[in-house]
């Protein structure tokens, strides 16, 4: 089936951050988003229970432009303060219109 | 009653076993666990029991008496925050944000130490009642033996205070406020993520706002308007399985306390030090201030139960948003792993004895 | 009792506060949240309550009074979808798919708006008992004072029909089908994912099987059967802490009734001024249709409130497969964010007050 | 009371009745589906629940009745896997591994069960009371009267040892151990993931500290040492609503059940044939075994129940990691699909008849 | 370490629809599929809380071929009628027979 | 906005085994790693209650060599004693430093 390459965008915070996030994804030109809750461990130690906080994983499909502005933001204004990753894939999918 | 049984009393209770229990289990590697959402439900449960019944006996309650013992309240709120700061950093060693984010959890309280201590005392009620009948200084069952009981309790200072929960609310935000505060002064090169608008009024809205805050005002003000006949109404879901459902979440204290064991060698000796120590002198203050305010008995112990009592739900939230530098591995550890055991199993049955020799009562 | 009075006991009931509290912790932006699970576990245990209770008072009502009051909320079950369909479609210009959704909303009901109606006269069954025994009429604790408050309740048109809950059972489908097949008789160019099984007779397969549905059909038949001596052995968790528990649920419902107040916008004032007239005419009708059907006053009552409340578990999960072009933004802020609300704080005792003048009781 | 009777007390209770609805519930494909959180959150109150009565119980009971029905329940936790394993694999023709596993699960013990066994005696001694008080035997409300009930239980058998909690812990974890090391035995190519540490002496810890046992054990003696004042403080919580919480946890393994049933034809008649005829056969000896301990009627049937059940938190768990290469569907489906229902649901009263004719009651 | 290209096809759906994709998705050729519980917003609105619904995510690895399937089921079949999002990605895995 | 290439690790296996992988995980070089709780069907039958187990899915973001000696671990540990699945990815990712 013929798809169409596009930009997967993976974040992974601290819960508390989910609607900052979001809104921001949003406002940066994604149609969508997809969250789950997750824990994990990393250099601000683990999080693994409502006693330290949990994380999120948000993913958003993308246009290369908007995956650009998300890493660009995140760079800037979450990283150097909160527990953050990010990375970015690429993927295949159907209509593109539904993301761009 | 003399220490050592009141200790026994304390020890001996489903609760505390429970959460020894609990801390065992991740000592033998168990399998057991709570899912995050019994954990959640747990504390939503415990918070609006606490306040619904809070709010109701405030309704029932003499607000005369209550303004003195609120300003003990806030004093201690600001002074050990304040104390334990300067200890952290002087004697600990500790960097600004480390240390003023420990002195935030010392300063507010623990819903669920302060659920304990009113467990505590409702046993130590159970156990007078219990020896003077047996004595047959009252007989069981009649309207005149009810009267007759309370005037032991009060007699043997184990009333407390009806507006105990609105000094638990009152204890949770200001400490925070003031750790804040103190790591703002102490550090020029302070960057509170102030691009974020994590600005102060900010961080105050979100203290109130916060989970733990908004619930106990919220219910202490439901149980206060809905009084009597609102309490009725929902007591049988929220008074009598109280006990049983702390059990619960105090056996999923201990999961996780269990877990945070290994850290204590990371936090030094210190810390585990400051954990025990300052909960006492907390403790000491609190009653004796709550003598001064004119409080039973039972109520200083309560209020010194509250000082020593170390944040875990208010205080981690709100540092991880306004001192993000801080570490969690410090403060979780010494509130969890080292204080919320100590006054559950050693420092309730303590803190009533230092009470009985500060009344003078027996 | 006055409606004013009424009004109060209604809105200081710890569940309606915190059915506010829930809403006002949204607009401060608190952290507080329910996890899923427990908003699922707390609906299991309503639904559950519900039927048991409702099975067994089956049991032990006379079911020869049944059949009027059956059919009656049957009538009401394909009236009120037919009206409110008209109604979005030519006044408020919506288009069929989500005129027909939001119709089978309202024609259909809300379990835990029934489950608060009967909380409602349990408590103005506790007023009416209190204030006989202040005035001296009925004394307090002995077997005759028991009849004695029985026959003060029928007096005070409090007693309502034990076969209530079967009559929320029977309302909850009906509606749903009716504006299903409007929906596909208005349009021909409906296309209900046919070739994907969404056959009418699977669509009502799965309304019957739907979680609600089957819950409260299930433990209505579960009550009947097991009887008196089978709810004595699950009372104690199904009965006594209902109150209690619906405090929660409404605590859960106001934070998520907070979050679709901003929708409101979106959907416009004709439904919001359709979600609260719209309930209004329904309950008006459904307490004179009750009437006409011989029942007592509670019971015709809690038949408009039935009529009034608009569905959130059967009808959106339904709308979901059967209407999946109808906007989840209308039917469920239109229910959520308006009707609900209205019914709780301001319905059940505009309602009460309605039936009070249609019996002509005092 | 004759077997049909007991029969129909048994299909009429809420519980029974609630498996069954979840069993149709999953037939009619409906979307009522529980949270694993809930469940999980369910299983950890019955085994608290369960232990801490049984704990409390056993502070009260005479311990030198004790040692005789222990080495019963050892017994039975020895023999009943050896001549499971080797009908399995004589007869049904399984392998090593699957004929292990099955046999650990029959070998072990359900505290659900246990706890509807429980429920079951509760209901039995509630019948011949209320039989009695109709009869004019037993009048109602005076302690005279209470000590007459426990006398008519006595006489008509119903009354169960105190520590009869404790046998189920016992029974939980020697079956397992019986049935890996004959698995370990016939076995010379065994592969135990040895390399990973799964080595006998790490199976046997993770046994004893797989949640089940561990909450059994912890709970039980947490119950014994705070004794009737821990009791009293708890039991609201876990005494009252036990059979209520029952009640939705037989829904959802109705629910788990009625999804496993399309199983049953993968794991073939044999299989089917086998959850049938070992559960009754293990009963009898459990019963008979229990009456040459000494024990009551009552306590003999619950040891026959015991001995009946197959594990399905404890076991399923271990054979996961000591014994990988066996196949869960077999046994999850036999346990969960085939002994469950036909235990709580024939089983029951089958062996409370087994048990009236062994000790010659009526 | 050696690995083979396989296909990941993941599909984000309204939870209804879990048993009947995990059907089709097997009855299409795959030997396995993970599924986790999300929410998210796009097209459809938010689907956040049980009134409104939530998602669920269905990971899935096939070789190219049920790859291309399962897209074109997905295409024909749901994304007309009902939320979803469907994407596909190369991964490299061990031990072919697994998937194949 | 300028990335680099990691290797992405999902290892999908039986709940059991989480606190062992991700031990493991951490002592073979990775710097942390995000764990989902996730249900599943594969050779071992369905994994979809607690009565069966279910799954965790841990993913991991390690250099090349990282990788492959999780790949290898996985490869010789776990997968012939346990219910396992492991594949690798490429994404692109910012602050080289933080996963290396
Ligand atoms: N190398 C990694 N691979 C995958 N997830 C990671 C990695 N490092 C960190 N995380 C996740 O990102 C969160 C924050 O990371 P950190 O800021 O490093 O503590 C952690 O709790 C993990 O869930
Ligand atoms: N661009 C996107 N990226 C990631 N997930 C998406 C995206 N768009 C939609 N989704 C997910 O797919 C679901 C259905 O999408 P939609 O049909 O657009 O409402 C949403 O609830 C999201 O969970
Ligand atoms: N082809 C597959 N795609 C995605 N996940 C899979 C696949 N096969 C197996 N799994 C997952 O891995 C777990 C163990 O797989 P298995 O060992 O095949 O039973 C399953 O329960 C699924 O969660
Ligand atoms: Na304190
Ligand atoms: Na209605
Ligand atoms: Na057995």
């Amino acid at each position: 089936m013929q798809t169409s390459e596009m930009k997967l965008v993976v974040v992974i915070a601290e819960d508390d951050l989910e609607q900052r996030l979001t809104k921001e994804i949003l406002a940066l030109g994604a149609r969508g988003y997809t969250v789950s809750r997750v824990r994990g461990e990393g250099w601000h130690g683990a999080r693994k229970s409502e006693w330290e906080g949990e994380n999120v994983r948000i993913e958003t499909i993308v246009p290369e432009s908007v995956a650009n502005s998300i890493l660009a933001r995140v760079a800037e204004r979450y990283i150097p303060h909160f527990a953050v990753v990010v990375y970015v894939q690429n993927v295949g999918i159907l209509r593109v219109e539904k993301f761009a | 009653m003399n220490a050592t049984q009141a200790m026994f009393l304390s020890l001996l209770s489903p609760m505390v076993l429970a959460f020894i229990l609990g801390v065992i289990a991740t000592r033998v590697k168990s399998d057991l666990k709570f899912p995050e959402e019994l954990y959640t439900a747990l504390t939503i449960y415990l918070l609006v029991a606490i306040g619904l019944k809070g709010g109701y006996k405030l309704s029932i309650s003499n607000l005369s008496d209550f303004w003195r013992p609120g300003l003990a309240a806030i004093a201690l709120g600001i002074v050990i925050p304040i104390v334990s700061y300067y200890a952290l950093r002087q004697l600990g060693k500790f960097n600004v944000w480390n240390a003023a984010a420990i002195a935030a959890h010392y300063g507010s309280v623990s819903a669920v130490t302060f659920g304990e201590a009113i467990a505590f005392h409702d046993t130590l009620k159970e156990e007078a009642l219990r020896a003077a009948i047996e004595a047959g200084k009252v007989a069981a069952g009649t309207a005149a033996d009810a009267a007759a009981a309370v005037a032991l309790y009060r007699e043997q200072g184990l009333n407390y205070e009806g507006f105990m929960p609105s000094l638990l609310t009152i204890m949770e935000v200001p400490a925070i406020v003031v750790a804040i505060i103190i790591a703002r002064l102490r550090a020029e090169e302070a960057s509170f993520s102030d691009d974020e608008g994590s600005s102060f009024g900010e961080i105050l809205r979100e203290l109130l706002a916060g989970k733990s805050t908004l619930l106990l005002i919220g219910f202490l003000l439901i149980g206060y308007v809905s009084g009597k006949r609102g309490w009725e109404q929902v007591s049988p879901w929220f008074d009598a399985p109280f006990r049983g459902v702390l059990t619960l979440f105090l056996l999923e204290a201990g999961l996780v306390t269990g877990r945070r064991l290994e850290d204590l060698k990371k936090v030094g000796p210190f810390l585990v030090g400051f954990g025990i120590l300052m909960p006492v002198a907390s403790a000491f203050l609190g009653i004796a201030i709550g003598k001064a305010a004119g409080m039973t008995m039972a109520g200083a112990t309560i209020l010194g139960v509250l000082a020593a009592s170390a944040s875990y739900i208010a205080a981690p939230a709100a540092c991880r948003v306004a001192l993000p530098k801080a570490s969690p591995t410090y403060y979780l550890t010494a509130s969890l792993a080292v204080t919320f055991p100590f006054n559950i199993i050693v420092g309730l049955p303590l803190y009533h004895f230092i009470a009985v020799k500060v009344y003078g009562l027996s």
